[in-house]
């Protein structure tokens, strides 16, 4: 089965064969030796044609975190009938959901630098967030227009709150 | 002789400390708040007593239900740690009252040099110079603008009662100085409840040196040596070494006769740092005195090889410092790096939640002071402060090469932590030359931002391998997969971005 | 210059050999058993490469495959460790032949200090006084019983390529010396196929004492001082520490002078280790030659503040060891216990099992060399040191109270440990008062094993509160328990009884 | 609810109420202050009238093995239905069991040292196992008749193997 990975920009793309033990990798036409063992519910030990690898492991949305010499990146992975689906414009966009600003710690909100109908640039700084005794600028991961805003100032907000929503 | 020592702390500072008390045959009593119930402070104490909900305000700053804990658990002494009640007079008296020992200076130490005016006159009177700045506290922002022109742009506002960056401010505009002003007065009040600003010059290519001076009751007071503390985020220390490679001889020397005169005229006992700014053209200012044990105090006791808690003890009893009458014969070299609960690549970040699982670095040369344990929840109450990494060497470069090693070592998962971001920074050629000062994280930032998710083509196809793995143990019928794919949450998509950009 | 070590070992010594590599910037390569697959000198490793089957012989030992590893991984150095490979002239002769550095000394020296005769010769060469005994193996049982008679009962029946226990036997009286020598030499020929074996006087209180050498290619042999290691079971040492309460610096002296005769005498390079058995009169004997780093290594480190493995890939680099042209400058006391998975109050049965839960100790002047990890099965196939916990201090007391504390921090849930057994040693007023020898466990086993698994009246209640909470787990509606409770297994009753004793 | 529990020769009862938090006990009539929580499958924190107890805790057969301050202790918890039914002699006798001999790891029956029909007296010597390199010597737990012996020397044994039977 054909599986594609994307990191970032990179996509590289493996012909897996998971029914044999070591599971049988290849890249670029080329077998790679490949002996993976999970040690925790986290964590794993990857031998790539003798290099040893710890990896850490968690879910991340549609795709998975991994860490690997202490950096995290997002994998994403997508098998052939997800490469087939992608062809046919058929996975689902997730555009939309990239606008909602959710804080990922509870906290007061001490500060909105925007309003809703502002033009909001990538980058652009949209609120601070008071926790853990400092105060914590939160940008814009998209540039759009600003549809709403859901909380006030001096709000206490709990993690996970939904803040705003950009329309791009 | 103390029997039972209360420690009104909690995070690693307590397991430091209940950790020297079990070496000293001393009983340990922890106190925690709600969310505290099962932190390492209070499996690690002999005793432990509940003080309240999580803010701190409630719980490890609530004088009167710490009071209760000193008569239900028969302490004869109480050690504050640092943060929280440390550095509270009012706090100090009320113990002393209350016939405990109090293990740090006296109430009157504290509130000198508690107030940054007050410690300012005072190192002045013994000549100790001082960065040019005001005096007395703003009155008003015209008064503020000609002391700030007086002394040049740009210069720093800063919080009298202040420390750790808050209430902090580097002005190079005469145009920004009222709005900076008001900001950190504001911050102030929030914070300390002390309003009073002051201004003083910015210096070039700053280093923030400290020194580890200890008094005891005989009248004998003696440097430590030095501290290097010029690595810092968000005005917070991150990384910390001894010697500093910046200074040599003469200036250690200086350094440490000021600190060991300012201590002497405040008539200090016990632990304390005076911290200095050292310029480009290695001219040093006193800054401040920190009246308690300091965060990376490790790195002292790496080199000296004497256990300054212990050294603390001995001083409370009214007994005389352990230190070999002349000369200490530090060895080696020691780097400390603080392991926070935030994300180096987003703003410093806190990150909450809970330690799935955890693995520490071992092995020669390294020293771990830890506060937390797997499957603990970080909560946003208190500092992000998980442990202290200290690695010592023979030499600068074996300490820094340790401590790559270390840092590699980690396993944590559950949280983000400083760990990434404290490889790259000692990794750096600014941080391994030893060409470093407190500009210098700000300058490397986006290099080192850069470099937090590239990876070799080696570790990308690992990374890649390892993820489809994962994927086949999710869904051990592949076809059936895509359909079950979970809608991609708006939050997960946020660490998602995080992760790419 | 070394780029790439082979490590042909496991274990808690790969580990370490690791840490020192990647703080070095070379590479390290691992080998593994099939059931060693996920140990962490695999996880650790910068590559691993699978030598075949659990047992040693099919493996770690598995000469002809270690050299494909050695061809694969295109290392240019081998580090033996200690055990398996590391004083087998003839694998440091191929490595050699083959183009790599052996990271030891030359087959000519493993060869002839490994030959026990040869040794005692080489040392009565330079003077070095030896053990009362035969110089050659014994012969037949009529030789055996005239020499034993000749020296004085009681003796010591050993086999000359024996070590660690196996092989050796005390003999009282003349009547036993027969099935003493038989069984010896059976055990001999099992373990190192060899049946030479000889007899030797048995000393009074004697104390195990070695010393720590290193030479150079350069011509410069150094002793590193002296590690006590008389607290042994099972003939196995458990406790080291340095300096040794018991030697006097005049000894230390004669004992480090004659440590480095014999290392210049049989050309050695590298680290080695002299033995010495010391009576309670202080005379003193060479007992024989380690020619590899030794287990309790770190002891000595930690007081002279060298890396060892650095010093040995410095000598395998035809370098000069680094440390300073005259005095050494040790620093404080050190002191080790081997954690081993082991019941110590079941006459150290081994311990198989999964290790469920892993906590470490941490904090100041603690260090620890694990080789194991959460998770690991601990198999019946190697030795079974987990780790080795080393505390270092000011002066012995500290260093002995900081081994409490450390010891007590441990959580190790699956299989059992020396550390409890460890905890009773060091809190006994032998080890304490620094007043103990060869024979002392022996003498204090039954007074340990009782203390074993007595609990005060505070902790006795504590278990019994647990077990009725962790029982309400198991039964939330508690009525319908008694019903449930399974039959007994055999072999839980044979865990219960082990417990009550 | 009643518990008795017994630790060795000691027996200490308890007067526990399970469905309060933190769970009340009394143990002599006097209400001991007890806050116990679980931290992972096997360890848990205890907190008894301010004293601070850090227990590891597995099941042991019938009972529990629990270890504090680094020492371990077999425990056994009777509650109120339990100790009765022991009153009217109702309870499982192990008397039977404790005469099997296992062992508790693999290894190699280097020699034997008694015979089916043997009198076997309390800690007498029975067989050594070699394992890890080393010779185990295995005493007996019971006073009793060897009644079988299912090995014999040279033979490899698994761990949880039946090596013998004494009736007591």
């Amino acid at each position: 089965m054909k599986y594609l990975t994307t990191i970032g920009s990179a996509k590289l793309e493996f012909e897996v064969t998971p029914d044999t033990k070591p599971i049988g990798v290849k890249l670029l036409e080329q077998a790679v030796n490949m002996d993976c063992r999970q040690l925790s519910p986290n964590s794993f030990s990857l031998l790539i044609d003798g290099k040893s690898y710890f990896l850490t492991i968690t879910e991340n949305g549609g795709g998975f975190a991994v860490t690997v010499n202490q950096k995290t990146v997002d994998v994403f992975v997508q098998d052939e009938t997800g490469i087939l689906l992608d062809k046919f414009g058929m996975s689902d966009s997730s555009s939309d959901t990239l606008g909602k600003i959710i804080v990922p710690i509870p906290g007061l909100i001490a500060k909105l630098f925007v309003s809703p109908g502002d033009t909001i640039e990538k980058d652009q700084k949209l609120f601070i967030l008071e926790a853990m005794k400092m105060e914590n600028e939160f940008t814009s991961p998209v540039s759009g227009t600003l549809s709403s805003i859901h909380v006030k100032k001096g709000d206490t907000v709990n993690k996970g709150t939904l803040i705003m929503e950009i329309t791009i | 002789m103390i029997q039972k020592i209360l420690i009104t702390n909690r995070g690693e500072i307590a397991v430091r400390i209940i950790r020297t008390c079990r070496e000293q045959g001393i009983k340990s009593v922890a106190v925690f708040s709600d969310v505290d119930r099962t932190a390492p402070h209070v499996l690690k104490a002999d005793e432990a007593y509940p003080i309240g909900p999580a803010p701190s305000a409630e719980s490890y700053l609530n004088v009167s239900r710490i009071l209760e804990v000193m008569q239900a658990s028969a302490a004869d002494a109480v050690h504050p740690g640092y943060g929280f009640l440390s550095e509270n007079a009012e706090f100090a008296e009320t113990v002393i009252r209350a016939g405990l020992k109090w293990i740090g200076p006296s109430p009157d130490a504290i509130r000198l040099m508690g107030d940054k005016m007050a410690a300012r006159n005072l190192a002045a009177s013994v000549k100790a110079p001082v960065v040019p700045g005001t005096t007395e506290p703003i009155s008003d922002i015209r008064t503020a603008l000609e002391t700030a022109d007086e002394i040049g742009f740009p210069v720093l506002v800063k919080a009298a009662g202040g420390g750790g960056g808050k209430g902090m401010r580097i002005v190079s505009r005469a145009g920004d100085l009222e709005a900076a002003v008001n900001r950190a007065r504001s911050e102030a009040v929030k914070a300390f409840s002390d309003d009073r600003i002051y201004i003083e010059k910015y210096l070039e290519e700053p280093h923030h040196i400290e020194i580890q001076v200890f008094a005891d009751t005989q009248g004998r007071v003696i440097s430590l040596g030095e501290r290097e503390c010029s690595i810092q985020r968000r005005y917070q220390k991150i990384i910390e070494e001894t010697p500093s490679p910046f200074i040599d001889d003469q200036l250690r020397r200086k350094l440490s006769d000021t600190a060991v005169e300012i201590t002497r005229a405040c008539r200090y006992t016990g632990a304390g740092t005076v911290e200095f700014l050292v310029d480009k053209y290695k001219n040093y200012y006193f800054l401040e005195m920190n009246t308690r044990l300091q965060v990376e105090h490790p790195v002292t006791e790496m080199v000296i090889g004497f256990d300054l808690v212990k050294e603390q003890l001995n001083v409370a009893e009214g007994k005389p410092l352990s230190f070999p009458d002349k000369h200490l014969h530090p060895r080696g070299h020691a780097v400390e790096c603080r392991i926070y609960a935030e994300n180096g690549f987003n703003n410093f970040a806190p990150s909450i939640g809970k330690i799935l699982e955890l693995d520490f670095p071992q092995g020669p040369g390294v020293r771990l002071d830890e506060g937390v344990r797997a499957g603990q929840e970080i909560t946003p109450y208190y500092d992000p402060l998980l442990g202290k990494l200290i690695t010592w060497g023979q030499d600068r470069s074996e300490a820094v090469e340790r401590m790559l090693r270390a840092l590699q070592e980690f396993h944590v998962v559950g949280i983000e932590t400083s760990i990434p971001y404290c490889l790259l920074i000692i990794g750096h050629e600014s941080f391994r030359s030893g060409n470093y000062c407190t500009k210098t994280l700000e300058e490397i930032g986006s290099t080192l931002e850069e470099q937090g998710t590239s990876l070799s083509a080696e570790a990308a196809i690992a990374a890649a391998v390892g993820a489809i793995r994962r994927d086949l143990i999710n869904t051990p019928a592949p076809a059936a997969r895509t359909l079950e794919r979970p809608q991609n949450s708006p939050w997960s998509m946020q660490g998602r971005k995080d992760g790419l950009r």
